[in-house]
């Protein structure tokens, strides 16, 4: 029988190498509102009680991850009008293989530990993909805007793994650390507008005149 | 409360006092003298009854609510706290004529308060009875006498030197913290108790950590680069406290370290020994090179820290040789000395100060001549050399006199021991003729001859303050050059409490001895008296005129034509030229035209030549190759943070 | 009693002495010399004549003659004169005369520096370097002989038969001590090679230029002075040369006081054979006594352990 | 009642956004007193908080407490005299962060539960990102990027740490509440494998916003491009909320026998933190960014006295307060030099003894107690650091750490001779104020004092803090 949880999950794992390759921001923004999306469901289908609160923090989630955010980021291209694709540090051909090789390495270093026999099988390895694809666009791409969107999908990974393992977590303490990523997110978008105004451009080559 | 505690607080008031008078300069100038003066006058009354009562005593505080601030006196302490009281009053009294700008009145102040701190922190560091209390003490030492040294801080060459001072203290404070620690790991407390019963390896190990970290501040080569910037920076009558008083703690230090680890091994003696005897020759060999006259007497520091070494050497290898009287004769000889330099250094300080003021340059081939104006100046500064250079009937000789006693009882013995003491003894000779060379050339080129330019014309010698600070110091070193008898008792008596083990050290045996040099110096005087009643005997009735010096048949003698203070050093610094690189600067006469040339030398010290280029050097080559690392780019700093993850996670 | 009357008698004869080495010298040069108590005649000259000083002296100038003088004087008092007690003896007293005669040394160099004369401190200057490395080598010989004696004053070393235990002792290689010594001698009083006392260059010149100042008593003080320290060491050298103990007080005066006219003979005549060292190479002439006391002390000690 | 504590600055600092700017600067001070007059209260009375799931008064976090109150009060008198000076054109802005920064840290003091711990470290860092772009020049705003991505990534790291724990939790079977108390007195029976990956990523995490190397890159930049108030926070608190995470995991770690590794992690951040900063501080051109680099320096003592547990543990704690202390006053006088020289490289001061003598003692005392000079507290710290080190038997770690001591001594002690001594003819661009020279001296004064003089409460409560790194005495 196939799952809803194996599918949202497969998706997941799929949307993240397509982030690899991705060289359009627009793009890689829906593909981080439907991670948003995916990723706040989680949680519904693991089939722990339900109850109103649950449902409601999680409709809640699924709106700041799967919405707020990315239109946040969206808005942000939108109003400082990206004309030019700055080129990543890493290609995109080469990320996606690197990316793969990463996943597959992290998911078989993942045995090393003690997992909790409850745990769905492909949520660790969906949260590690999720994480290093995140970390893997903070390294290697010079375009700001998609470090800040690498940043976001690095905080969708974690995410996943707390809500999973941490079935004490209160909601409250939750909704904290997403309001606190949000507002990160806000001051990041924040910041890469005065990038913009005061560059004229989102590459970080400029932002490198703080060294020794 | 106790009379030394009594003491050290109108020693801080006399110095916090001025700070509040601030800008009424005789008025501050006053309260300052007689505050710090009465201080240390009633410090040294104390400690000297206390030493020679062989009186203990001890107090605690408590401190942090963890720590106990333990200061006890024993009779050690209490000979080196005569010494830094006494040196420290005449520096005060002193200082009344020699600090003369009231331009700078408030800077004077600041400059009394941490000279008070300085005096009573050296006082608390031979009193420190644990780790804390020392090293607090030790540390307010070193940070208010930097403060001492760039009183004068719009010359570069004093920032500099100011800069080097705090760099060593700090490594010297951080290499005894060192030591401490290797201690505290042994015993597990902040006394100095348990010392006796740690390991061997440990006592050794302490012992070379706290021998560097004593050294740098008493000046051993090579940690003594610091000292002769240092103290030719600070006012005279600081440097003559540095110089005289301040370098002897360190000193003290090896001392009390020595004798609370009971760890007899021929290694110390064997290290000390040698210590002495490079920093002796190399220092009196710097000290010949120099032109500088604060700093000549500042590298002869050096070389007096070399002897008094040699003393506490030669008293180590006889401790570890079983060899009481060799041992009892190095330390002794060796603490004498360190109260005999305390005076005689002092003394030569004062009265480079006295030249410096009146003349406004330190530079001995600027002067020449003083002797004519200022004849107390000069006679006590005559007398200084003389002392210093060990000579009887002076006090220096007596000290030296036993460390030669102490060093040919190791003649007697077997191989090293043996070979180190031939050493010592031949090392002390060289060190004596080249001081001999040495002042007999600052003497000579500054006091004698002819002024050698305008600064040195027609200098009086005004300021009674300051006249009376040198002339006491000048009859102690009579006193005790003719009757060393209290003086050596003394001395004994602070060897006692180095716990060699030979319970109480009997006296009659150094008692002949003071008896010989009393009566060789007797006879010295008497001799002197009468070939000086002789030669008044044969002027009687002769014509006795003055005229010109003779100048070899040639009639028209300039200044210039006076044999100069490097010149009369050169061909002694020849001999030494592996260890005392001559640096000239001198342009070739070139062209029908020629320009005007010159001729400049200087002697540089291989110490500072190779820390530059042996140790700075790679550490900042080293450092600047690693600038990589904050090189700006935003991509790699998260790498970083991933690849200190990635690393750990092995280890979990 | 005794050690006084040889005391006087030294006092009384040195200049005789120091006459013999100028009559040698002259008969090596074909001449017939000055007679053999020329000294006697110029001190007396001296004695009677007044003094010019110098506007540049101050009273070091005047000191300078009487201390060196003391110290040579006080130096005698405590060496053993023809292998007798000396009229004072203490454990350690060679220190003392050794720093002694470095007293007097100062106050020659600071008497010559007062002058201000461009000559005079360059003499100073040597008269300053040499003796640091005959102090080493004296030390030297001082380790050497209290590690055979175990004593530390100089009539243990030439007081009786104590220089025949020492040669026992020692053995062949106290000629290399002998010559150090020898060598110490040489350039402690100025003569050639290292210094030549009868030069007209003064700029080649250690001990004479440094007096040129000094006239009148003040130079008959300085040239006593000079008299008593050769006389010192050349003692010395020759209690180590004839060591020889003769048991009967005469014969021992006898040989003493023949065996001195040798040594001052032999000086006369290194004087007269040699010529003087290059200024530069005086050093190393010095430093051979050093090496040779240091390989006797080394030698000695070898077979002693 | 002790959650009153943030509240007040969070609500005063959402006011200061509306109100007018000359309302701010009394705002601040205002706040700053009622906040340091509560603390106090707090110390006195320890009431129990409202919420205690997820906040706690501990003896680490009373600490911490007090010494940003006392900070943000006197930096707040302080920041009265430097806005008047340094005109910044969006006061209202920077007032009503101040504030927010000084909420985010004191939730970060108070909280228990190791969620809320993450929340408010990560709001510290929300908090202070406008300050640090205050100046609105290029420089800044690119400081102000590098602060908020690695600070956000690294303690993002911080948060699946704290979720690993929790799984550590879920494999060990405890049943209690996810908070740094409970997990203490539970620690044995964590799963061991996963609580070192959790204190690994914690580790990793705090430290970053510690300023440990080499995760410290951020910190010269944003320290250096803040105005000197809030660099002086920064610097000598916001560091230590990153620290109390590290050390509540660190005392968790401990409690579960896994002490000896986790110290000796602590020891070589330590050891890289202090080597990092010799790097730079030798040849340092500017004098802001060599504090910074100063306060890395000093962050990686704390490390390696945390992390040699014992009684360095308890001169890790006397660093800690007296580091606050002595380098807040540092920035502020750092701010008088940029505003009396103009420039902020070291070059071209010089004469400071001259220029300004009233910043100079406030500049030379804080350089001699941040060196360890009695009488300031550091001294005692640090000799406790390298006492107890050799006492553990860490010879290599403690030669390391003497020596590199020892090169950044000389380094930062040349540079402070050429501000203070240097000859120049600059005459200074601002007059000093007495808001702008006490609140180092009474920075400097009660460093001096507590390093002679310590109240009992205060060495209780440090003797608490360390109980479980077996230190204190």
């Amino acid at each position: 029988m196939i799952h809803p949880i194996d599918t949202a999950l497969s998706l997941v794992i799929l949307s993240a190498l397509f982030s690899f390759a991705s060289s359009r921001l627009p793009g890689l923004i829906k593909v981080l509102a439907f991670q948003g999306v995916a990723v706040s469901l989680v949680p519904l289908f693991i089939g722990h009680e339900m109850t109103s609160g649950g449902v409601s923090f999680t409709l809640t989630t699924m709106i700041i991850r799967g919405v707020i955010i990315p239109l946040s980021i969206y808005l942000v291209i939108k109003k400082v009008a990206i004309r030019r694709e700055v080129e990543p540090i890493i290609g995109y051909h080469a990320s996606l293989l690197a990316g793969l090789v990463l996943i597959v390495a992290a998911t078989y270093g993942s045995h090393k530990f003690n997992i909790p026999s409850s745990t769905h099988p492909l949520l660790l390895p969906s949260a590690i993909t999720l994480l290093i694809t995140g970390i893997f666009l903070l390294m290697t791409r010079r375009n700001a805007i998609a470090m800040v969107l690498g940043y976001i999908m690095m905080e969708n990974g974690i995410y996943l793994v707390g809500t999973t393992f941490s079935v004490r977590a209160h909601h409250i303490v939750e909704f904290g650390i997403l309001l606190d990523v949000l507002a990160g997110v806000m001051i990041m978008a924040i910041i890469l507008q005065n990038i913009k105004q005061t560059f004229d451009d989102v590459d970080t080559a400029h932002l490198r005149t703080l060294k020794e | 409360m106790d009379l030394f505690f009594l003491s050290l607080v109108i020693i801080i008031l006399g110095g916090a006092l001025p700070l509040s008078i601030g800008r009424r300069f005789a008025a501050m100038k006053t309260a300052a003298v007689a505050g710090i003066g009465a201080g240390c006058l009633l410090g040294c009354i104390d400690s000297g009854f206390k030493l020679s009562q062989t009186a203990r005593f001890s107090a605690s505080f408590d401190y942090l609510k963890t720590f106990s601030l333990l200061f006890q006196m024993d009779s050690l302490s209490a000979f080196f706290l005569v010494i830094i009281f006494a040196i420290s009053f005449v520096a005060t009294v002193y200082s009344y004529h020699y600090m003369n700008s009231p331009g700078k009145s408030f800077r004077t102040s600041v400059n009394y308060f941490f000279f008070s701190l300085l005096i009573v922190s050296m006082a608390l560091v031979v009193t420190a009875g644990n780790m804390i209390a020392f090293m607090l003490s030790w540390e307010i030492m070193s940070l208010s006498s930097f403060f001492l040294v760039i009183y004068n801080y719009q010359t570069a060459e004093n920032r500099r030197a100011g800069y080097l001072y705090l760099v060593f203290s700090h490594i010297g404070a951080m290499s005894i913290l060192t030591a401490f620690g290797i201690l505290y790991g042994y015993t597990g407390s902040f006394g100095f108790a348990g010392a006796g019963s740690i390991t061997d390896t440990g006592k050794i190990l302490i012992f070379i950590f706290a021998f560097i970290g004593f050294g740098s501040k008493a000046g051993v080569f090579p940690f003594h680069v610091w000292l002769p910037h240092a103290h030719p920076a600070a006012p005279s009558h600081i440097s003559a406290v540095m110089s005289g008083v301040m370098i002897k703690v360190g000193v003290y230090g090896i001392l009390r370290i020595y004798s609370i680890l009971h760890f007899h091994t021929p290694l110390f003696g064997e290290m000390v020994l040698i210590a002495g005897m490079v920093s002796g020759i190399l220092g009196v060999v710097y000290a010949l090179g120099q032109s500088d006259l604060k700093r000549l007497l500042a590298y002869s520091s050096v070389e007096n820290i070399g002897i008094i070494l040699i003393g506490i050497g030669i008293g180590m290898i006889g401790v570890s040789s079983n060899q009481p009287v060799m041992a009892v004769l190095g330390f002794a000889g060796g603490l004498l000395h360190v109260m005999n330099h305390s005076l005689f250094k002092s003394l030569l300080f004062l009265g480079a100060g006295i030249v410096l003021q009146k003349t406004g340059t330190r530079s001995i081939e600027a002067l020449g001549g003083l002797f004519k104006n200022m004849k107390i100046s000069g006679a006590t500064f005559l007398i200084g050399s003389l002392a210093i250079c060990g000579l009887p009937p002076f006090n220096g000789f007596v000290g030296e006199f036993l460390i030669y006693l102490g060093g040919f009882k190791g003649v007697s013995l077997e191989k090293t021991s043996f070979a180190l003491s031939l050493l010592g003894i031949v090392s002390l000779a060289v060190i004596g003729g080249l001081s001999l060379a040495c002042f007999s050339r600052v003497v000579g080129i500054v006091f004698q001859g002819e002024p050698r330019s305008p600064a040195a014309v027609g200098r009086d010698e005004k300021g009674p303050t300051m006249l009376i600070s040198m002339l006491v110091p000048a009859a102690f070193c009579i006193l005790i050059g003719v009757f060393p008898q209290v003086f050596i008792r003394s001395a004994v008596k602070a060897v006692s409490s180095l716990e060699l083990g030979y319970g109480r050290i009997p006296l009659e045996p150094f008692m002949e001895m003071t008896g010989n040099i009393t009566r060789a110096a007797m006879l010295f005087l008497a001799v002197l008296f009468l070939v000086l009643a002789l030669r008044t005997f044969l002027y009687r009735n002769k014509p006795v005129s003055r005229s010109g010096t003779w100048g070899c048949g040639f009639t028209q003698p300039t200044v210039k034509m006076q044999y100069t203070g490097s010149s009369y050093a050169a061909s002694i610094l020849d001999f030494f030229r592996p260890v005392a690189p001559r640096l000239e600067d001198h342009p070739l006469i070139r062209g029908r035209f020629p320009q005007k040339t010159h001729y400049r030398s200087s002697i540089h010290d291989i110490a500072e030549l190779h820390m530059g280029n042996l140790i700075i050097r790679p550490i900042l080559f080293l450092f600047e190759r690693l600038h990589w690392i904050q090189h700006g780019d935003i991509h790699l700093y998260i790498g970083y943070i991933l690849l200190a993850i990635i690393v750990l996670l092995f280890f979990v | 009693m005794e050690s006084f009357i040889l005391w006087i008698m030294a006092i009384l004869l040195a200049p005789f002495f120091s006459g013999v080495i100028l009559k040698v010298k002259a008969f090596f040069g074909g001449k017939k010399g000055p007679p053999v108590l020329i000294n006697y005649y110029t001190l007396i000259k001296l004695f009677q004549k007044g003094s010019v000083y110098s506007t540049s002296t101050t009273v070091v100038f005047k000191l300078g003659p009487v201390v060196s003088l003391c110290a040579a004087v006080i130096a005698l008092m405590f060496l053993p004169i023809a292998g007798r007690q000396p009229l004072l003896s203490f454990n350690g007293d060679v220190i003392f005369v050794l720093y002694l005669l470095g007293l007097g040394r100062f106050f020659t160099i600071a008497a010559a520096m007062d002058t201000a004369s461009p000559f005079e401190g360059m003499g100073a200057a040597r008269e300053a370097y040499f003796p640091i490395i005959c102090e080493a080598t004296m030390f030297m010989i001082l380790v050497l002989f209290v590690k055979l004696t175990g004593s530390l004053s100089l009539s243990a070393y030439f007081a009786g038969s104590s220089p025949m235990e020492i040669w026992h002792a020692a053995g062949p290689q106290m000629v290399f001590v002998i010559i150090a010594l020898f060598i110490v001698l040489l350039t402690e009083n100025a003569r050639v090679p290292v210094d030549d006392p009868a030069t007209h260059l003064e700029l080649t010149m250690i001990h004479e230029v440094m007096v040129l100042d000094h006239s009148g008593p003040d130079f008959a003080l300085i040239e006593l002075g000079a008299f008593y320290k050769l006389f010192f060491y050349a003692t010395m050298v020759a209690g180590l040369v004839f060591p020889f103990d003769l048991g009967s007080p005469i014969a021992g005066f006898g040989l003493f006081w023949l065996s001195l006219l040798i040594i001052y003979k032999v000086v006369g005549v290194t004087e007269s054979v040699m010529a003087r060292y290059r200024m530069d190479l005086v050093p190393k002439f010095i430093l051979t006594s050093f090496a040779l006391a240091f390989f006797a002390a080394i030698i000695t000690l070898e077979f002693i352990q | 009642m002790v959650e009153i504590l943030f509240v007040i600055p969070f609500l005063t600092g959402i006011m200061a956004f509306f109100l007018n700017p000359s309302a701010g600067r009394p705002l601040l001070v205002i706040t700053g007193a009622l906040h340091l007059f509560l603390s106090v209260l707090l110390w006195m009375n320890r009431p129990e908080p409202i919420f205690s799931d997820y906040f706690a008064v501990t003896p680490e976090g009373l600490l911490s407490l007090l010494v940003i109150s006392l900070l943000f009060f006197l930096i707040s008198i302080y920041t009265t005299g430097y806005l008047a000076a340094a005109k910044i054109r969006s006061e209202k802005i920077f007032t009503g962060f101040m504030l927010l920064f000084l909420s985010t840290m004191t939730m970060v003091t108070l909280s228990d539960h190791i969620m809320v711990m993450w929340i408010a470290i990560e709001a510290t860092t929300l908090a202070s990102a406008p300050l640090i772009y205050t100046h609105r020049s290029k420089a800044s705003l690119e400081a102000t990027w590098k602060y908020v991505l690695i600070c956000s990534v690294g303690i993002a790291l911080a948060l699946l740490g704290s979720v690993l724990i929790s799984v550590a939790m879920d494999i060990g079977k405890v049943d209690a509440e996810v908070s740094f108390s409970a997990l203490t007195n539970a620690a044995g029976q964590l799963d061991p494998k996963w609580l070192k990956a959790g204190f690994v990523f914690i580790l990793v995490g705090y430290g970053t916003k510690m300023g440990l190397a080499p995760m410290h890159t951020w910190l010269p930049d944003a320290h250096s491009e803040a105005p000197s108030p809030a660099s002086a926070l920064l610097s000598g608190v916001l560091l230590n909320c990153a620290y109390l995470g590290i050390f509540k995991t660190n005392k968790i770690m401990c409690a579960a026998g896994l002490g000896t590794f986790s110290g000796t992690i602590l020891m070589v951040f330590g050891i890289a933190s202090i080597l990092a900063a010799a790097t730079f501080i030798l040849k340092q051109t500017e004098y802001k960014r060599l504090l910074a680099y100063s306060s890395i320096e000093n962050m990686g003592i704390i490390a390696f006295g945390t992390g040699v547990g014992g009684l360095a543990a308890y001169g890790a704690m006397i660093c800690l307060i007296h580091h606050s202390l002595i380098k807040s006053s540092l920035f502020l006088t750092s701010g008088n030099i940029l505003l009396g020289y103009g420039t902020r490289l070291i070059e071209k001061t010089g004469g400071l003894v001259r220029v300004m003598p009233k910043t100079f003692v406030a500049f030379f005392g804080g350089f001699a107690g941040i060196s360890g000079f009695p009488p300031f507290g550091i001294f005692i710290g640090e000799l406790l650091i390298i006492i107890g080190a050799f006492r553990s038997a860490q010879y290599v770690g403690a030669g390391f750490f003497i020596l590199s001591l020892c090169v950044i001594f000389a380094g930062f002690a040349n540079h402070v001779m050429k501000i203070s001594f240097q000859d120049t003819n600059v005459t200074a661009q601002m007059d000093e104020k007495l808001s702008m020279v006490w609140p180092q001296y009474i920075l400097l004064l009660t460093s001096l004092v507590l390093c002679i003089w310590i109240p009992d409460t205060l060495y209780q409560t440090i003797n608490k803090a360390v109980f479980f790194m077996g230190g204190g005495f």
